[in-house]
């Protein structure tokens, strides 16, 4: 899950990272009072799950509470790739001497939170990493012992020279580590880490995600979720129940399991069409989560055809069926569907689905096949 | 011969009693896995389905009834400590189907197995069969048939999907793994790959990845350098988007990382065979086995 | 570092295990006041550092307030085990069904806090180690992980059958973990740990021991020393940087090193004397603590020689003669003294106390069996 | 031949800068230790007495000079950083000085350290020498002489008495360890018992003792059963009252656990010679060469 700069900036706070004051505004006039209360230059950020804020126009520079309003009455509504801004954070603006970059990301190689940090700060870690990686420090952390004083000494030296800005940035290392193993983050970042033209080391942005399989442990976290942040579909799947992504294509794809769901979407492509989706149903036998399923992708209007894929395992074949008739009676079909189903009770869920009108196939290739032409307006093959 | 389990193997439930624990453990001891005990602290001294008894703790499980391995069907956030538990008790083998358990608890799960000595299989994974053996986790027995062919993959019904149309075309497997969908997990590609080149039984291997991470690249640098058996891959996920978790937490492009062309590039560049659909792989096995 | 039992209690309180309420009192009517608040049966308990305080009548059940004062008020400037009694705890007293024993000390052998929990309670968990070891459950922890919600199980199942109760204890369990890493204890004890007649699982006494080491990382432990129930030479000793322990022979040792110290007083055993003391100046070359530790020793009225040994390495024996010129003139000495050194600096060392009419060996067991004529009135061998 | 170290041994010193760490170096120095560089955080690029590199960190020490040695004086807060991050940086004997390490801390070094697969002699303890080739720690140089006699000993100016002793009697030390006094320590009785069994050099062993644990038993047993030389025993805190702390950390008798007489018996019946006083090592060892 991600959260909002601002969201991110309290959690690291809250640990004693040194961040310039803000607030948030969701009207032009919140904004300017906001910049009058902070005096001084104040920098209005759009508050969207989404990078290159800056380049789309988001983030701003204002010189007076006035210029605040109307640079926040300018962002706030904008679209940054496709997501409408609802709020922006109004923030003291730093005199900037030089910029760098700490982050940590949940590593899957060494099993471990490994540390990067480098002196080119305020830029994508991805291209440093790729193109200079020697200006690059990946320093993986052991959790049964935590971030040693040693390591985060280490990182603040990588960094700088001067003792008392390395100790400044190990703090702040310190401190970072600690906000992301209290709120179960799977990456955390401050981007840039500015020293000031003061000396002073401070985190100029922030960026963390929560990993999902935490929100049960941390309700706190859960209720940071901005849901006008989302694809509206999606958030109706979550809170079905539903693991879905909303995609381009025209096949809706009802599948049950993650492997088998991105394997069918890949056999949709492979036989000429687009997925509208990917959508795991999961192993429960719910119909309920089959009637929710047809609910959401019937909404979306560029679909054209459906595609359930079922392999009965722990999922109960007969289940599915009953599903789909029962979402089926309730909001008739406007568009072809086809029913691909095998495995645990095969035999009872062809028989439901025949006697109500419905044809079924067990074979992956051949439902898909038929599928793709229906969702181009062809006939079933 | 098989890989992991056989019919030697002596399994102990963890969770037992719970809904999922309790029809698993039914459909295992169906398939005829000798499934010697359950734990659900509070519930010791109970039998399960008449037959299995429930302990109050894995350690005193394993101290009477001598089980080696364990399967645990418990809530995400008792996961880890359940993991551990088993590992302390001196369990070999444990297989963790539990789906969302938090990654953060596996950096310490992980080092915490190792040091014990113990196998960890999962978490979020279907767990294993040994057609006509036992079967240890949630695979469907019946889709399976005892052959040749080593299975081993990231997902669970995609994995049933491909038995499924082995065992039509007529080709048997000695194992089938699923190491599991998670970012970190116990036994990865390697592990298995490795176990299955030593397995007699085993002539060919089948081996289904997908997005995320960079495991199926080291898979395909071991296939190329270390083995004499024929692999055929697969990988889901070509159509994903970046920067989203298709379902698996391990299921996830990150920036420009992980996608499905470059570990497909990767099977090539191995020499291994390329299933672009799971048809494929009843194809590319039979023209090399 | 011992501190008291309702010290303890708060520390353990703190982390969320149940204790009966209580509060200290140093006077009989303040007593009467605390019972009075609390309501129904008290027990009014001394606040020693010492074991036994029951069988010495230290601890007695009061039914009313004015009972409560009257055993106060007896209590109160009692001595148990040479220790007087400034404090009485006044807490609520618990009907018991039954009692158990949990302790965690800190063990040399595993390198690892070490758990021992046992349902014979409210009894010597030495002498049950020793004689039932089968009743006791012994549970190393790594402190890398932490005490595990399986181990904090498997010690509530050795006590209990009953899934509440189980439950109820492992919470305790990790309580009194927290409690011991959190404090830096070296020893943290439940006896008993009681079940009520309610079928309440609560803890009726209480006992944690600081490691020594953990002070300086721990000032508001420190604060918890209560100087009044020590030997007032150990804590002007202790004030003073020195490592004393007072004993009840005649021989007073100053020492250089703990290990020589242990050694210099069984050679004054060995040789038929006894040690007044245990005392170790430690490595620097400060005379200050020279002039404390001849302070210290002469203070007491038993001791009637003093023997010096100083073994120079850190150590430089110029610097501890230069002490024991200073000290003795400022302060004559009454009884003899005799002075072993060699080392570092050994020829100034002897030239100094030469100058001023000191005499010196570089012989140990010369030094000391002349020690220990002297102490015995004879003369120097 | 010695134990631990020798004339190759190549050493950092850590807290290099400081007031003791500076005093032993010169004491180092002088002796001979080859000192090849010093850690102090932010005095990275001088130089410590004209000659020793101060570097940052002890990687960035272990990486311009591959020293395989560290000695440690650090406050003891600071401690068991400064340990983790010598084993962390590869380095193979770690000597740690500092005296009042928290005792919980070293539950988490000493797992560790053996993780990275060093050796870590001490805390609280004034470290080893091999006579004419190398110190390592605080031993005064000067009361030692190159010889066949191995010293090991919980104890630091006891320690120099005995040296002293065997010295001024003609009889020179192959290696003299302190092992600390402290109760979780890196290095006990038994490595070093092992490592001068194993050492053609060292012809008989005197190992000091003192009340507290079981270290000198377990010593006893590994004496009896493991040993073919000459090991003469002192324990020192025969007059030391129970549940007392004698200065070491480790030097307490819990209960009735830890006491002199039971390590003298143990001694005793693993027939080893007994010292009563520390000048009887001088007869006993030369009774047994």
């Amino acid at each position: 899950m991600n959260i909002h700069e601002y969201q991110a900036k309290e959690l690291l706070r809250a640990e004693g990272v040194p961040i310039p004051p803000g607030e948030i505004a969701s009207t032009p006039e919140q904004a300017e009072a906001i910049a009058k209360k902070l005096g001084g230059m104040v920098v209005v950020k759009a508050q969207v799950h989404a990078g290159g804020r800056g380049k789309a126009g988001g983030v701003k520079l204002a010189k007076s509470p006035e210029e605040a309003r109307e640079l926040a009455s300018r962002i706030l509504g904008m679209k940054i790739k496709g997501l409408t801004v609802h709020t922006v954070l109004v923030t003291a603006a730093a005199e900037i001497a030089s910029e760098a970059y700490v982050g940590i990301i949940l590593d899957r190689a060494t099993k471990k939170p490994v540390f990067m940090v480098s002196a080119a700060g305020g830029i994508d870690i991805e291209e440093v990493a790729a193109t200079t990686p020697e200006k690059i420090l990946k320093l993986p952390i052991d959790t049964r012992y935590g971030l040693l004083a040693y390591q985060a000494s280490e990182l603040g030296f990588f960094l700088f020279d001067d003792l008392k800005k390395v100790r400044a940035a190990s703090k702040i290392m310190m401190a970072l580590y600690q906000a992301f193993m209290k709120n179960g983050a799977s990456l955390a970042e401050i981007n840039p880490l500015v020293v000031t033209l003061a000396g002073d080391v401070i985190a100029l942005d922030a960026k963390i995600s929560i990993d999902d399989n935490e929100l049960d442990r941390h309700p706190e976290l859960e209720a940071l979720r901005d849901e006008t942040a989302e694809e509206p579909s999606e958030v109706d799947a979550r809170n079905s129940h539903l693991t879905f992504i909303k995609l381009d294509g025209d096949v809706g794809c009802i599948v049950n399991g993650a492997g088998l769901a991105m394997a069918t979407m890949d056999l949709v492509k492979y036989y000429g069409g687009e997925p509208a989706n990917f959508l795991d149903i999961g192993g429960s036998s719910n119909p309920e989560k089959v009637v929710n399923a047809l609910r959401i992708i019937t909404a979306e209007p560029h679909v054209k055809a459906i595609l359930f894929n079922i392999f009965g395992g722990i999922t109960r074949t007969d289940d599915v069926a009953n599903g789909i008739v029962t979402a089926t009676k309730a909001n008739p079909l406007k568009i072809p569907i086809v029913i691909r189903l095998t495995g645990t009770n095969e035999e009872i869920a062809m028989q439901i689905l025949t006697e109500n009108g419905f044809t079924a196939s067990s074979d992956m290739d051949e439902a898909v096949k038929k599928a793709v032409a229906l969702a181009k307006g062809g006939q079933a093959a | 011969m098989s890989i992991f389990i056989d019919n030697s193997t002596t399994v102990i439930v963890q969770g037992i009693t719970g809904r999922d624990g309790g029809f698993h453990t039914k459909q295992m001891l169906e398939y005829g896995t000798r499934i010697v005990g359950g734990v659900t602290p509070g519930k010791g001294g109970q039998t399960f389905d008449g037959t299995v008894p429930v302990f109050n703790s894995v350690h005193a499980a394993v101290k009477a009834t001598g089980a080696n391995t364990s399967v645990i069907y418990v809530p995400p956030m008792f996961a880890a400590d359940a993991m551990m538990e088993a590992a302390d008790a001196g369990i070999r083998l444990i297989v963790c189907i539990t789906e969302g358990v938090p990654v953060l608890d596996m950096t310490r799960v992980y080092p915490f197995v190792q040091e014990k000595g113990a196998r960890l299989l999962g978490p979020n994974c279907p767990g294993l069969i040994t057609p006509g053996q036992s079967k240890v986790g949630i695979i469907p027995g019946r889709i399976c048939t005892p052959g040749h062919v080593g299975v081993v993959s990231r997902s669970g019904t995609l994995t049933y999907e491909i038995v499924y149309q082995l065992t039509r075309a007529g080709m048997g497997q000695s194992s089938c793994v699923g190491i599991g969908g998670d970012p970190i997990n116990g036994t990865n590609f390697i592990d298995c790959l490795s176990a299955f080149e030593n397995d007699p039984d085993t002539h060919a291997v089948a081996m289904m990845g997908e997005i995320g991470g960079t495991d199926e690249q080291e898979a395909a640098e071991f296939v190329a350098t270390r083995m004499t058996k024929p692999v055929v891959g697969f990988i889901a996920g070509q159509t994903a988007p970046a920067g989203r978790r298709m379902g698996h937490a391990g299921a996830i492009i990150s920036g420009s990382a992980g996608t499905a062309t470059e570990k497909i590039e990767a099977f090539e560049q191995a020499g291994m065979g390329v299933a672009k659909r799971p048809i494929d792989f009843v194809t590319l096995l039979k023209a090399r086995m």
